[in-house]
Order: C-alpha cells, then sequence, then structure tokens
C-alpha cells in the first residue's frame, strides 16, 4: 500500500496516477476486513470507487501536458527534513501509546457487554453512531448535505447578476 | 509499532504529495492519501489481538472484541473525506474551466 | 448531444440486468444495518452506484429521466429533515436523541432496535440522492449550455 | 434545556431553506433572520442561567457523559455563543439586500446557516471527536462559500483555502486519534481525568503540537497564515465579517484555548511559543497590511495582527491577560465584522474595491464613512472606544507578567494599526470626489441599519466595560482559569 501510494504521487500520467490511488483504496479496504472491522471494509469500498469514478471524471478528457515538478532541490529537500523531523518525533510519541494489538478500551467495554441490551442492536458499531453517539452521526448528514450544496452552489453557471 | 510506523509514513507520503506536488489533481490525490492514513491509523489503536468484529451472532457469549468505537469514528470520517473530496474536484474543474490548466504554478494570479 | 447517449449494446444489456440487483442489494444493506455489517451510509452509496451505473452505461438522459438532478435534491433535503425529525421525537421521552422505542424488540429480527434502522433509512434516502446530485451536477456540467 | 436548540435551529432552517426556499419567494430571507434572531435571544438567556448555575451539561440521548455525547454550557461557551449570534443576526440582515447581486440566493442561506450550526455546535459540544465534526461542518461550508462568487479569483482562493483546511483537519484528526489511543475516550472532561492520572511526557507534547498545527491553520497564525488574505477578501462581504469576525476565532482561539487548558493544561514551554507566534503575528500581519490597495485585502491582514493580540494575551496566560485576550476577541469580532459590511457597502456602490481609485465618498456615502471612522479608530485603539480598553488592558497583563520587551513591540504595532487605518479612511473618503461618483446613492436601509447597530455596540462596549461586560467576562476567563479541574465541574454538574 506504500508503495502504491508513492507510485500514485510520483508517476507522471495522471489517469495512472488516479488508479493508482483505486489500489491505495483497495489495499485500505483490505486491511480494514483483516482488522476486523467488515463495516468499515463495506463503505471503504464503495466511497473508494465513487471517488475513483468521480476523479476519473475530473481528468479524462482533458488535454493534459505532462507537468514537471519544481526542480528547485533546495524546497524538495527541505520539505523531506520537515517531514522527517516529524516522523522522528512521531516515533517517540509513539512508543509511548498501548502496544499493538492491546487497547484500554476504558469506554468501549461498556458498549460491548451492554450494547445488546441497552439498544437491541447486535450491529455494536450500528449501535453506536446512531445510538450511543447519533449526535456526530447527524453531524456526518449534515457534512455530506453541506458537500451537496457547496457543489451545487459552485457548478453554477452565472455567478452574479450584472447590474449594468 | 511498526504497523504505527508505516502508517504515519503514508501520512508523509501524502503531506509531502500536498505540499510540494504543482498538479492540482496530484494534491487532491495527496489529501485523499493523508485521509487514509488517518483512518488507517485509527483502526490500528481499535485493534486487538485475536479479537473478533464488533458484531454479535446468534448465541455468542464471547465479548472478545476489537474496540467498536474507532469504527464508528472512521466511518464518520470516510464519509467527511469523501464530501470534501467532492467538493475540491467541483473546485478544481471549475479551475480548469476558467484557466485551462491544472498547473498550481500557472494559476497566480492572486499576489501574496 | 445524442453521440453521447451511452456505451455499447453490450454493455447497456449487462446494465439492464444488473441495476436492479445492485439497487436490491443497496436497499437490502440499509434494511439490515443494524443486524449485520453495513448500514445506511455504505448502502446509500451502493443505490447512488446504481443511478450513475446507468448514467454512465445509457447516457445522462436516461438516468435523469429516472431521478431528475432536483428531484435528486428535494429527496436528500427529506432525508435530512427525517432524520432531524427522528433526533428532536427524542425529546417525547425528554431528551434530544433519545432512542424512545420503549421495548426494543427481541434482536436479530428485522424490526428491532428503536430509532436505529429509521435513522438507516433517512441517512440512505439523504447520500444516495445527495451523491447521485454531486454526480450529476459535476457531469451535466460539462454539457455546455445544457442547464438553465 | 436550551443547548441543543443552538444546533437544531440552524440545521432545521438550512434544510427547510434548501427544500423550500427557490419556490417561494422570499422565503430564505423571512427564515434566515428568524433563525438568527432567535438564536441571539436563546444566547441572551444563556447568560443569566450561566450565572445561576455556573455549569449545565445536556446528555444527548440520555447517556451518561463517557458513555454518550454531552453538551456543555458554562462561562467561555456563553460568552462565545452571544459573540457568534451577535454578528451573525447583524450580518444576515445586511445580507438581505448585499447579496441580491449573486445568483442562487437561498444556496448562500443554506451555506450560511450550515456555517452558524458548525460554529454553534463547536462551542456547546463536551465531546472532542464531535467538535472535530462540526468543525469541519463549518469549514466546508466556508470553502463553498468563499467560492460563491464562482470568478477565477475566487476559485482559486477557495481552493488554496480547502487544501489548507483539510491539512489542517487532518492534524486535528490526528491529533483525536492519538489521545483516543493514550487514554481511551473521547469524552473531554474524561480525557483530562485520565491524563492527570498518568505523568507527563512526550507524547501529551505531541499531541499538543498536533494540535496547535490544527487549529493554528484555522486561526490564520503567522506561519500557517497563507490562506486568510487570499480567502477572506474573494469571499462576499457578509461572509468576509463572518469568516474574520468569528470565524477564525472559533475554530482556531476557541478550540485552541479549549483544548489546550481545559483538557491538555499545557505546560509553560509551550504558552511561551503561544506568545512568540501571537507577537510574530502581531507584526507580520500589520507590516503587510500597511504595503496593501485592496480594502478587503488590507482588512484581512489587519484581522491576523489582531489575532495575533488574541493568542498572545492568551499566552500570557495571568487572569488579566485573559480577560483582556477575550474582551479583545468580542471587540474584534463587532469592529472587523463592522469593517468588511462597510467595504462591502463600499464596493455595492462603487464597484471597486482598490483604495487608489477611491476617495471623496464622504459626501456620498455618510453612514458608511462615519461607522468605518468609528469602527477604525475602534481597532486601532483610541480611547473611549472598545478596542482601546482591550488592548490597554493586554498590555498591562504583559508587564505585569513580566514580558516588557514584547508589550512595547505590542504598542508599537498598535501605532502601525492606526497608521494603516488612517490610510484607508484618507483615501477612501475624504480627498476629491471622483466626478463620475457624483450620482451614487447610500446603501439600502438593510445594509445601513446593520452597519450602524454594530458601530454603537463598538462604542458602547469602550463606555460600558466596567459595569456590563466585567462580570460577563469574568465568568468566561474563569473557565479558562479552571484548568484541569474543568473535569470536576463536569462531573460535578452531573450528579
Amino acid at each position: 500500500m506504500v508503495f502504491a501510494a508513492i507510485v500514485a504521487v510520483q508517476i507522471e500520467d495522471l489517469l495512472s496516477s488516479v488508479i493508482a490511488v483505486g489500489a491505495v483504496g483497495l489495499g485500505l479496504s483490505l486491511a480494514f476486513l483483516i482488522l476486523k472491522a467488515p463495516d468499515l471494509a463495506i463503505t471503504q469500498l464503495v466511497v473508494e470507487i465513487l471517488c475513483l469514478i468521480i476523479l476519473i471524471r475530473a481528468t479524462i478528457n482533458k488535454d493534459l501536458p505532462v507537468i514537471r515538478d519544481g526542480r528547485w532541490f533546495f524546497n524538495t529537500t527541505s520539505t523531506l527534513l520537515f517531514i522527517a523531523i516529524f516522523l522522528m518525533f512521531a516515533y517517540f510519541a509513539l512508543r509511548e501509546l498501548p502496544h499493538f494489538g492491546q487497547p484500554i478500551m476504558r469506554v468501549a467495554q461498556e458498549y460491548i457487554n451492554q450494547g445488546k441490551e441497552l439498544t437491541g442492536a447486535t450491529n455494536i458499531v450500528a449501535a453506536i453512531i446512531l445510538d450511543f453517539r447519533g449526535y456526530d452521526t447527524l453531524g456526518e448528514a449534515t457534512i455530506l448535505f453541506t458537500a451537496v450544496m457547496g457543489v451545487l452552489a459552485i457548478i453554477r453557471r452565472v455567478g452574479r447578476i450584472n447590474e449594468e | 509499532m511498526s504497523e504505527y510506523i508505516l502508517c504515519f509514513a503514508l501520512f508523509s507520503i501524502g503531506l509531502y504529495a500536498v505540499l510540494r506536488k504543482r498538479n492540482i489533481i496530484k494534491i487532491i490525490i495527496g489529501l485523499g492519501i493523508i485521509e487514509y492514513a488517518v483512518n488507517l491509523f485509527f483502526v490500528l489503536i481499535g485493534y486487538r489481538t485475536h479479537g473478533r468484529a464488533p458484531i454479535l451472532a446468534k448465541d455468542q457469549s464471547i465479548l472478545n472484541m476489537v474496540d467498536p468505537i474507532p469504527q464508528a469514528l472512521v466511518l464518520t470520517s470516510i464519509v467527511i473525506g469523501l464530501a470534501v473530496t467532492a467538493l475540491i474536484v467541483a473546485i478544481a474543474i471549475r479551475i480548469y474551466e476558467k484557466y485551462g490548466t491544472f498547473d498550481i504554478t500557472k494559476i497566480r494570479r492572486l499576489k501574496g | 448531444m445524442k453521440n453521447e447517449a451511452g456505451m455499447t449494446l453490450i454493455v447497456k444489456t449487462i446494465t439492464r440486468l444488473t441495476v436492479g440487483l445492485i439497487l436490491l442489494y443497496g436497499i437490502y444493506i440499509v434494511l439490515h444495518g443494524h443486524i449485520s455489517p453495513g448500514g445506511g451510509f455504505a448502502g446509500g452509496v451502493i443505490i447512488a452506484l446504481s443511478f450513475i451505473h446507468l448514467m454512465l452505461a445509457f447516457g445522462r438522459e436516461m438516468a435523469l429521466k429516472k431521478l431528475s438532478q432536483a428531484a435528486a435534491s428535494i429527496l436528500e433535503s427529506l432525508g435530512a429533515l427525517m432524520f432531524l425529525t427522528v433526533a428532536l421525537l427524542g425529546f417525547l421521552g425528554g431528551y434530544f436523541f433519545l432512542n424512545f422505542f420503549l421495548h426494543k424488540g427481541s434482536p436479530f429480527a428485522l424490526f428491532s432496535a428503536g430509532i436505529i434502522p429509521l435513522c438507516n433509512i433517512a441517512i440512505s434516502l439523504k447520500v444516495g440522492a445527495g451523491l447521485f446530485a454531486i454526480f450529476a451536477a459535476l457531469v451535466l456540467f460539462r454539457g455546455i449550455g445544457e442547464k438553465e | 434545556m436550551i443547548l441543543p436548540f443552538f444546533v437544531i435551529i440552524p440545521l432545521g432552517a438550512a434544510f427547510l431553506i434548501s427544500l423550500f426556499g427557490k419556490k417561494i419567494k422570499n422565503f430564505a430571507d423571512l427564515l434566515a433572520n428568524l433563525a438568527t434572531f432567535s438564536l441571539l435571544v436563546f444566547s441572551l438567556y444563556s447568560i443569566p442561567q450561566v450565572f445561576a448555575h455556573k455549569i449545565l451539561v445536556y446528555k444527548v440521548g440520555s447517556w451518561i457523559p463517557p458513555i454518550g455525547i454531552c453538551m456543555v454550557l458554562d462561562g467561555l461557551t456563553s460568552f462565545m455563543l452571544v459573540t457568534i449570534n451577535l454578528v451573525s443576526f447583524l450580518v444576515t440582515i445586511y445580507s438581505v439586500s448585499y447579496m441580491e447581486k449573486y445568483t442562487d440566493k437561498y444556496r448562500f442561506y443554506t451555506l450560511f446557516m450550515l456555517m452558524l450550526a458548525g460554529m454553534n455546535g463547536i462551542i456547546v459540544t463536551g465531546d472532542l471527536f464531535n467538535l472535530f465534526v462540526f468543525l469541519e461542518i463549518a469549514s466546508i461550508a466556508s470553502y463553498a462559500l468563499v467560492a460563491f462568487g464562482t470568478e477565477a479569483e475566487e476559485l482559486e482562493a477557495s481552493f488554496k483555502y480547502a487544501v489548507m483546511g483539510s491539512v489542517a483537519s487532518s492534524f486535528v484528526l490526528l491529533g483525536i486519534a492519538l489521545l483516543y489511543s493514550y487514554t481511551s475516550t473521547l469524552n473531554m472532561a474524561d480525557i483530562s481525568l485520565v491524563l492527570s492520572g498518568k505523568p507527563t511526557n512526550t507524547i501529551v507534547g505531541f499531541i499538543a503540537v498536533l494540535f496547535l498545527a490544527g487549529f493554528g491553520l484555522k486561526a490564520a497564525l503567522v506561519p500557517f497564515h497563507g490562506w486568510l488574505p487570499d480567502a477572506h477578501p474573494a469571499a462576499p462581504a457578509p461572509i468576509s465579517a463572518m469568516l474574520s469576525g468569528v470565524f477564525i476565532k472559533t475554530l482556531g482561539v476557541y478550540a485552541l484555548c479549549r483544548v489546550f487548558f481545559n483538557i491538555l493544561t499545557v505546560s509553560h514551554q509551550l504558552l511561551f511559543v503561544l506568545i512568540v507566534l501571537g507577537l510574530i503575528s502581531m507584526v507580520v500581519g500589520a507590516f503587510l497590511a500597511i504595503a496593501q490597495n485592496d480594502i478587503k485585502r488590507m482588512f484581512a491582514y489587519s484581522s491576523i495582527s489582531q489575532i495575533g493580540y488574541i493568542i498572545f494575551a492568551l499566552g500570557v496566560g495571568t487572569p488579566l491577560a485573559i480577560l483582556g485576550g477575550l474582551f479583545h476577541l468580542f471587540n474584534h469580532a463587532v469592529f472587523k465584522s463592522l469593517l468588511f459590511l462597510n467595504s462591502g457597502a463600499i464596493e455595492y456602490s462603487v464597484h471597486t474595491r482598490n483604495l487608489k481609485k477611491l476617495g471623496g465618498l464622504n459626501s456620498r456615502l455618510p453612514v458608511t464613512s462615519y461607522t468605518s471612522l468609528l469602527g477604525s479608530m475602534s481597532i486601532s485603539g483610541i480611547p473611549p472606544l472598545g478596542g482601546f480598553f482591550s488592548k490597554l488592558v493586554i498590555i498591562i497583563a504583559a508587564i505585569q507578567a513580566g514580558y516588557f520587551v514584547f508589550s512595547i513591540v505590542a504598542i508599537l504595532v498598535s501605532i502601525v494599526t492606526l497608521a494603516y487605518y488612517l490610510k484607508f479612511l484618507n483615501f477612501t473618503f475624504f480627498g476629491k470626489l471622483d466626478e463620475v461618483r457624483l450620482k451614487i446613492k447610500e446603501v439600502p436601509w438593510a445594509m445601513r441599519l446593520s452597519m450602524i447597530v454594530l458601530a454603537i455596540i463598538c462604542v458602547a462596549s469602550g463606555l460600558l466595560i466596567v459595569p456590563l461586560f466585567k462580570p460577563f467576562l469574568e465568568s468566561a476567563v474563569n473557565v479558562l482559569l479552571l484548568g484541569s479541574s474543568y473535569k470536576n465541574a463536569v462531573f460535578g454538574a452531573l450528579k
């Protein structure tokens, strides 16, 4: 997946790079399945397909000259240096997290133990997003609504009424 | 540990794409990769060794499940990512229509 | 715009066969969201995909005949309002977002878990219509001079 | 009990407007104004509630907080709510006339209401992930609103803004993920409870840096300020007023101080970082503002400079400094939105924003010129007005805390501010009137009304600081001073 991501960023042809992103997304979907998150796997899969269609729609049929990246060696090095420092700090910080595979589950255990009795849903993820944290989901639905409204507003052909 | 580091590597690749690329579509792709990395990280921290998916079967009594909260959160954040991508692509298409290019260095009408 | 009306015959035939199935699968996922993996979002996206599929295969007129863009955005607002209403109905029990069904039904049944299936349906309506509206807008934009 | 309505009203209004706005004429105007007015009433009503109960916690869906989401009403919340809803109410009145220039007005109102819902949601929530969700609502709505004119510059500014904003959100989300992994809870008070049981170490610092980067990007502190001078001028004037006036403060300053003071209880080094960032923003913003010829760009740089003052005051961290910072936040919300509305009025009647092409508008636009005179005087700190007192309080507090050099810099920046606002007034309202413009008329009444009201508040906040604002501000300051005992207050209110 990391490899596919590098390919996606570095490849010159835009269409191939979009397809490489698709590979990253599908890899992510598989990873979710391995990590025991079937809900996410399904959602990620379909969302990925939709994203790809939208992105391909944006890139296809446009005469795209190959854009060379900036040749300033200095800028690239400084960016890489910044990222390296970021990763180093991240490494030190991550060492203090609980080990992989052993989450603390302070609140989560209560959901698992009582989720069925309290909400009646057997899919605990559904119980969380729609009942315990339903307010979040309202926000999430609103985000999508906002995006739709935003797209419809941006796509308008005429933005301003001319007074003259 | 190595899983976390790989995840951060993915994050950095996305960040690099956003910071250094000149093509608008590449920048959008970079944003997408950052989004993936954060989502993956969320799910990774919720994983429990030999855990089960957080869905009860008919006669199940084992409660050794992976952490369901990050999954619920990631579900939200996937949708957020989709919304942001759609909006930015719409802006990008309009920009392409106005300028006829995806090259960010040629789109420089604003100063500063 | 007639020359753009869809792809080859093979694609059209297969689409005709599969679109219904995709739509049904989406609805199944929505309704069983509280029992099995999936839920409003995944289901809604699948429903939207079935319409987008139609649009890709047959060209935009065909899909828009089934569900016009204005209808899509109205459906979306309705879905959003329905979700908000479900949330507001919680005030019957005294709290915002209260799961107001007193007995939650037997687990594993289709009609169980209080407000969760209702929310799922509302969300799927919203997501499906909304994504279709986005897509239709992005596609329509390229047909110059058609809108308005 | 009133808390959920701060989110429900704008959301419901947004959905209804998008449903009926196209069919029924003037429905959108009416409903939007009604919604913001009722929000203003609710937020004013929250003040006595806070005085009576100190802190109120509302459990969404009747789940006890670590399990469900809660909303918290305390001094800081009600302070921010009043600021936001006051400005947004006046801005909606203004946009009834102003937005006639654009097509699809109802879409504008829908997005506006969604942005408002997002900001109110950020303020009232007591849950970290919920804060992120509403942050995204507000940001996405603002990306779309910046590009609302669909001209080339606006699209470009919006793209830049959207990319920076999404990166910022990713940083915030990463911070939340790390925090969740470390504490295994998402409720703010609960996180603070868990963190107080553990020794401070690298990870908390790392998380704090991530949050600083994320919220700093949203607040346009100087290393991260690139998007603001493009995005704010590109938006329609009411939106510029909202963005500069309250948006960057809600998403940046409020979220930053909530997280830093109440959840993470940051160390002195980090507060010093805040001071330095604030100072740099102050200086850079002010000097870039002088060089501008576009009115709105000048105001946008001035926003960066004033945000610098607020962050500087929060970084100093003494009670007096925080009081000054919050008071300055309120003042800045009022006079910066006033100034942006003025610039909108100028653009509305003259169709240009270039300072070199303006002049002598004093006689033609009397209301605009007098209100912007008041606004400019207040922002540059002329004595009887609000801006003077807030800057004075900040500088006194900085001297008391021993930051002599920094406070001298702050005074100098204030003088620079006066200089560029004099430039603005001089080029716009005085001097020779272009003969083509002899016929221009004053802007419609709705725009005039909101400008006049904002100017009155500008004067009033200076004159009434002691009797009216002090208890109000102090209850907000107390919340930040509570620091880590915030958790006790929240859990105490639950029992």
